[in-house]
């Protein structure tokens, strides 16, 4: 009895709820999701092979546009894995300096999802608010590094500009304003009756499914699992920092805009706590161009979730192997177990809610996840 | 006359992403919201190509979605334009050597006007599309 | 007389004087709601961008004609012609100019009714007519929609007439007139759930599922493009215009002429507000999901209109 | 919660000669290197005894004559292990471990388009990453495979 109740609704790679071009094939059975095919890789550039052909000093430049909102984790990630493998150690200045740049980058990127979110919500306000007051941190890097969007901060053996404390005001009176802003997201995003109609029991992740599969980042963190690289396995100065890893168990698409929205406000305080003890000294050492032979696997707390890379040196100014892999690549599994058994409408907010950043996972790929062919009711 | 003045007048854009590092992407979106907000001009973010008059491109096209871009642009009803955003868009940039890139998106759909910098502030894209305005205006006024 | 007439139709309280106002209906929705999002909206068209909608409208009609292969043709032919005219001739049953409508018999509420039913049809037809599956999914949801606000606003919109004792939009407009109050100060329940309800007919934000733009890309109007886009928007605009018309008629008084403001004009300043107050719930909520929307339309809006009938029968609201 | 060294320690103690190399650089890093016939044994060993539950990432690359396949297994999210194999180029094939670790299918089907490992039992390899009509004996990542090779293949992947 093969009739064919299922139809195919092709979402992607050109969609106004993406912005980037992937690509679902949802098997639709009346208004719910019975199977899900991911065809992705629409943005696979080759940035491994490019990083073989390239020398390190070279290689920052292709790690920083591996993703355009994350680009200071995977700076960080690449600068440290190389000096692990050169065997310098970075003056703690410049740590400090990586680890507010990267909390900075931590509050962009998780005030442009929480527009998004709301955007694929139908909620268009608290999207244009969030973005006009995102422009302040913007600003703030522009005046810090000369790039809005890319920095070019962090290079091999430290940082190339350095925060001077006129500057560090600067950034303490913007932050006060941010601070007041961002905790005013929370008291929507919990309040607002609409929102919460569409965000609470949506996109259901639970626990146990949350470590089976390794999930990373938020999207672990809201299913009540406290996994954060900053705490288990602290890298520039995170050791020293006092702060505490945000989780909820609310396991639903809220509980992950609960968990950023609170990540934000934690942020502000990590950076003030680093403006205050900012250590004196220089900010960068001069690095070897070429890199004795050996391996290294470095982590980094993507605002999506862990970055990993992995570099392996043979003595020349090349690398023989690197190998990055990126947050959201992790999140697929997780993200495909949400799918199944939803309703169509749901499918752009539970999407938005991995906060999905394909240009990262440029090999990402997905085996068809069919299986549950079944009435998943 | 009244023609190209509407036609300048409300310029709507359908925004792809053919593989880039999603920086001009956020850039363009930012150009949507209160800061710069691009609807004073009228421009409207459309979701179908049939909608839409102008296609903004970001990101080098790779071997991939060269095909989709190529669909996408056909189902617009002419009179349609394209805008090339970033230098990945225009040629490519530093992708342009992978073996997966097919370089810039004028190897695919012709294009009328290109926005170069990694990525182009939203001032510079406002720019892109007021000169693509005069453009319009220009030829038929 | 003859010429008379025809002037009353076509133009002063006829086609374009209500084509003129759908058009600045759409500039103070999109003004209001930028406003609201701290945007400043159209600025460049005419003057602070109140010709943003006729340049829209223009540019749609100059721009290429795709119809695709595998649509219905005949279909995908008429009904943006329809969608547009049946609004059109919905409002000659308003009073505009005058508490006195065009042409208003005994019943021409029910005709309303009987319009807003036949528009939701004709979305389901072009939905269906243009063999995409987006505008499929969104014609079914368009009816499914339908099926729920139908039923409250039905109720709802029966109150005013039992007050004034008569089923024409003129005759309650002339009724209010009489006891010199609006229909709202006896039955502001009824003006409540009739606002929810044309939000869902409007297909504005918090009920804008058949057309969401995030979900399935743009909805039943995908596939249509230049010339009959711009009959849709025409189409959709003018039902603001009805829609805004039928409220201000039963609830607010209608066209009445007020010390020396002459009637058109109160009708325009009342329907205004009635839009502004659309774009403002249009800013303020998310999308519910459809079966939310069905949901909340029958296990909330249908008692509560229940209710309003019953205080009406008892004499509360007469 | 068991720090590099104590990791290296348990290893060598569960496979003894098995293990042809191991060290471990920094308090949280451990780097060990297991023959092929062990290596069913010391994943599940790692995974299952030692918690070694969070599969981060599988990275294949070429060493020398051989093909190396790099398994970076965290335990509670901090220690990290890099278990790696190495196998003939001519015979390179590993295990599939799918089922002790469901989302290892994603790494492997990956490193098997990339470089041309092959993992038996894997349920579905079609192609992933790389555009459709990508030649399937091409692997973008092995030494052989130079820049102009791979540029050759994509011009005549654009004009077929």
């Amino acid at each position: 009895m093969g009739y064919a109740s299922t139809i195919k609704v092709p979402f992607g790679p050109q969609h106004p709820a993406l912005k980037e071009p992937e690509h679902f094939l949802f098997e639709v059975d009346g208004d719910t999701v019975v199977g899900v095919t991911p065809r992705i890789g629409y943005v696979h550039r080759g940035i491994e092979k490019a990083l073989e052909l390239s020398t390190y000093g070279h290689g920052i430049y292709l790690a920083e546009r591996v993703c355009g909102i994350c680009t200071i984790a995977h700076t960080c990630c690449y600068a440290q894995a190389i000096e692990e493998l050169m065997g310098i150690d970075v003056p703690p200045r410049a740590n400090y300096i990586r680890m507010i740049m990267s909390e900075l980058e931590r509050l962009h990127s998780h005030s442009l999802w929480v527009g998004l979110v709301a955007h694929e919500a139908g909620f268009d306000t608290l999207f244009m608010y969030a973005w006009r007051d995102r422009e302040a941190i913007l600003n703030l890097f522009q005046e810090l590094t000369g790039g809005r969007v890319l920095h070019a901060i962090n290079t091999l053996g430290g940082v190339r500009r350095d925060i001077s404390s006129e500057m560090a005001d600067r950034i303490r009176r913007t932050l006060e304003h941010f601070e007041g802003r961002a905790r005013e997201y929370l008291r929507i995003v919990r309040t607002e009756p609409t929102f919460l109609r569409r965000t609470r029991d949506v996109g259901v992740l639970k626990p146990a499914d949350a470590a089976r599969l390794n999930a990373v980042g938020p999207t672990l963190r809201a299913s009540g699992i406290k996994g954060d690289v900053r705490r288990d396995d602290p890298y520039a100065a995170y050791d020293e920092m006092p702060f505490n890893v945000i989780t909820s168990d609310s396991c639903d698409v809220f509980g992950r805009t609960e968990v950023r929205a609170e990540e934000m406000v934690e942020s502000i305080g990590i950076i003030r706590h680093a403006l205050e003890h900012l250590p004196e000294g220089v900010f960068r050492v001069r690095a070897p161009r070429n890199v004795p032979a050996g391996e290294c696997v470095s982590r980094v707390e993507a605002p999506r979730g862990e970055d990993m890379h992995y570099a392996r040196s043979n003595g020349t100014a090349k690398p023989d192997r690197y190998k990055i892999r990126a947050p959201t690549l992790a999140n697929i599994p997780a993200l495909c177990k949400m799918l199944v058994g939803i309703h169509v409408a749901d499918i752009p907010i539970i999407l938005a809610g991995i906060d999905p950043c394909f240009s990262c996972m440029d090999r990402m790929v997905f085996i068809r996840s069919g299986g549950a062919t079944g009435r998943a009711r | 006359m009244a023609v190209s003045w509407a036609r300048s007048g409300s310029p709507w854009l359908i925004h792809f992403n053919t593989g880039g590092c999603n920086g001009c992407d956020i850039e363009f979106v930012a150009a949507i919201t209160p800061v710069y907000d691009v609807e004073r001009f009228g421009i409207k973010l459309q979701g179908s190509p049939r909608h839409a008059d102008i296609l903004a491109v970001t990101g080098p096209v790779t071997v991939q979605i060269a095909h989709s871009l190529k669909r996408v642009y056909d189902q617009m009803p002419s009179p349609k334009f394209v805008v090339a955003l970033g230098t990945c868009a225009v040629s490519g940039a530093p992708f342009r050597s992978c073996y997966c890139v097919h370089g810039g998106v004028d190897s695919v759909v012709p294009v009328d006007v290109y926005v170069p910098g990694c990525p182009p502030k939203p001032e510079a894209m406002i720019d892109g599309i007021a000169k693509l305005l005069q453009k319009i205006r220009g030829t038929e006024g | 007389m003859v010429a008379y007439e025809i002037f009353q139709l076509v133009v002063f309280p006829g086609a374009l004087f209500v084509i003129c106002l759908a058009f600045l209906y759409e500039w103070v929705d999109r003004k209001l709601f930028a406003r609201v999002q701290g945007r400043y909206g159209p600025l460049y068209t005419g003057p602070a961008g109140i010709l943003q909608p006729v340049a829209d409208f223009l540019k749609l009609i100059s721009k290429e004609d795709i119809v695709p292969r595998v649509c219905d043709a005949n279909l995908f032919f008429a009904v943006p012609v329809m969608y547009a005219a049946l609004p059109l001739t919905a409002l000659f049953i308003m009073p505009i100019a005058a508490p006195e409508a065009l042409i208003s018999f005994e019943g021409d509420l029910i005709f309303i009714l009987f319009s807003f039913g036949l528009m939701t049809l004709l979305i389901f037809l072009a939905g269906w007519s243009s063999m995409s599956r987006f505008s499929a999914i969104g014609s079914v949801r368009s009816a499914l929609q339908m099926l729920s606000y139908e039923i409250p606003l039905g109720l709802v919109l029966v109150c005013p007439a039992i007050a004034a004792r008569s089923l024409s939009v003129s005759g309650i407009v002339q009724w209010q007139a009489a006891i010199a109050m609006w229909g709202a100060a006896l039955q502001p329940i009824g003006l409540a759930v009739v606002m929810v309800c044309m939000l869902a007919e409007l297909e504005l934000v918090p009920f804008d599922i058949p057309e969401a733009e995030t979900e399935i890309v743009a909805g039943w109007r995908t596939e249509f493009t230049g010339r009959r886009l711009a009959l849709f928007r025409m189409g959709r605009d003018l039902e603001m215009v009805l829609v805004s018309a039928l409220v201000v008629s039963l609830y607010l008084g209608g066209a009445q002429q007020l010390w020396l403001i002459p009637a058109a004009a109160m009708f325009v300043v009342k329907t205004a507000a009635v839009v502004a107050a659309f774009s403002f719930a249009r800013a303020l909520f998310a999308r519910f999901r459809i079966d939310q929307m069905i949901a909340g339309m029958w296990k909330y809006m249908l008692p509560i209109a229940a209710a309003q009938v019953v205080l009406v029968q008892m004499g509360l609201g007469a | 919660m068991i720090d590099g060294a104590g990791t290296v320690k348990h290893m060598q103690e569960r496979l003894g000669a098995e293990v042809l190399d191991a060290r471990a650089p920094k308090p949280r890093r451990a780097f060990v290197r297991v023959s092929r016939g062990a290596f069913g044994e010391a994943i599940r060993h790692a995974v299952l005894d030692l918690e070694f539950s969070h599969l981060i990432a599988i990275t294949a690359a070429e060493a020398g004559e051989e093909m190396e396949a790099m398994y970076h297994l965290a335990c509670m999210g901090a220690t990290v292990l890099t278990l790696s194999v190495r196998v003939p180029k001519g015979d390179a094939v590993l295990p599939d471990i799918s089922e002790i670790m469901p989302n290892a299918a994603i790494y492997e089907r990956e490193a098997e388009e990339m470089t041309g490992i092959r993992f038996e039992g894997l349920k579905d390899d079609s192609n992933l990453v790389l555009p459709k009509g990508w030649p399937s004996g091409v692997h973008p990542l092995r030494k052989d495979q130079t820049y102009e090779g791979l540029i050759k293949v994509r011009l005549d992947l654009e004009k077929g």
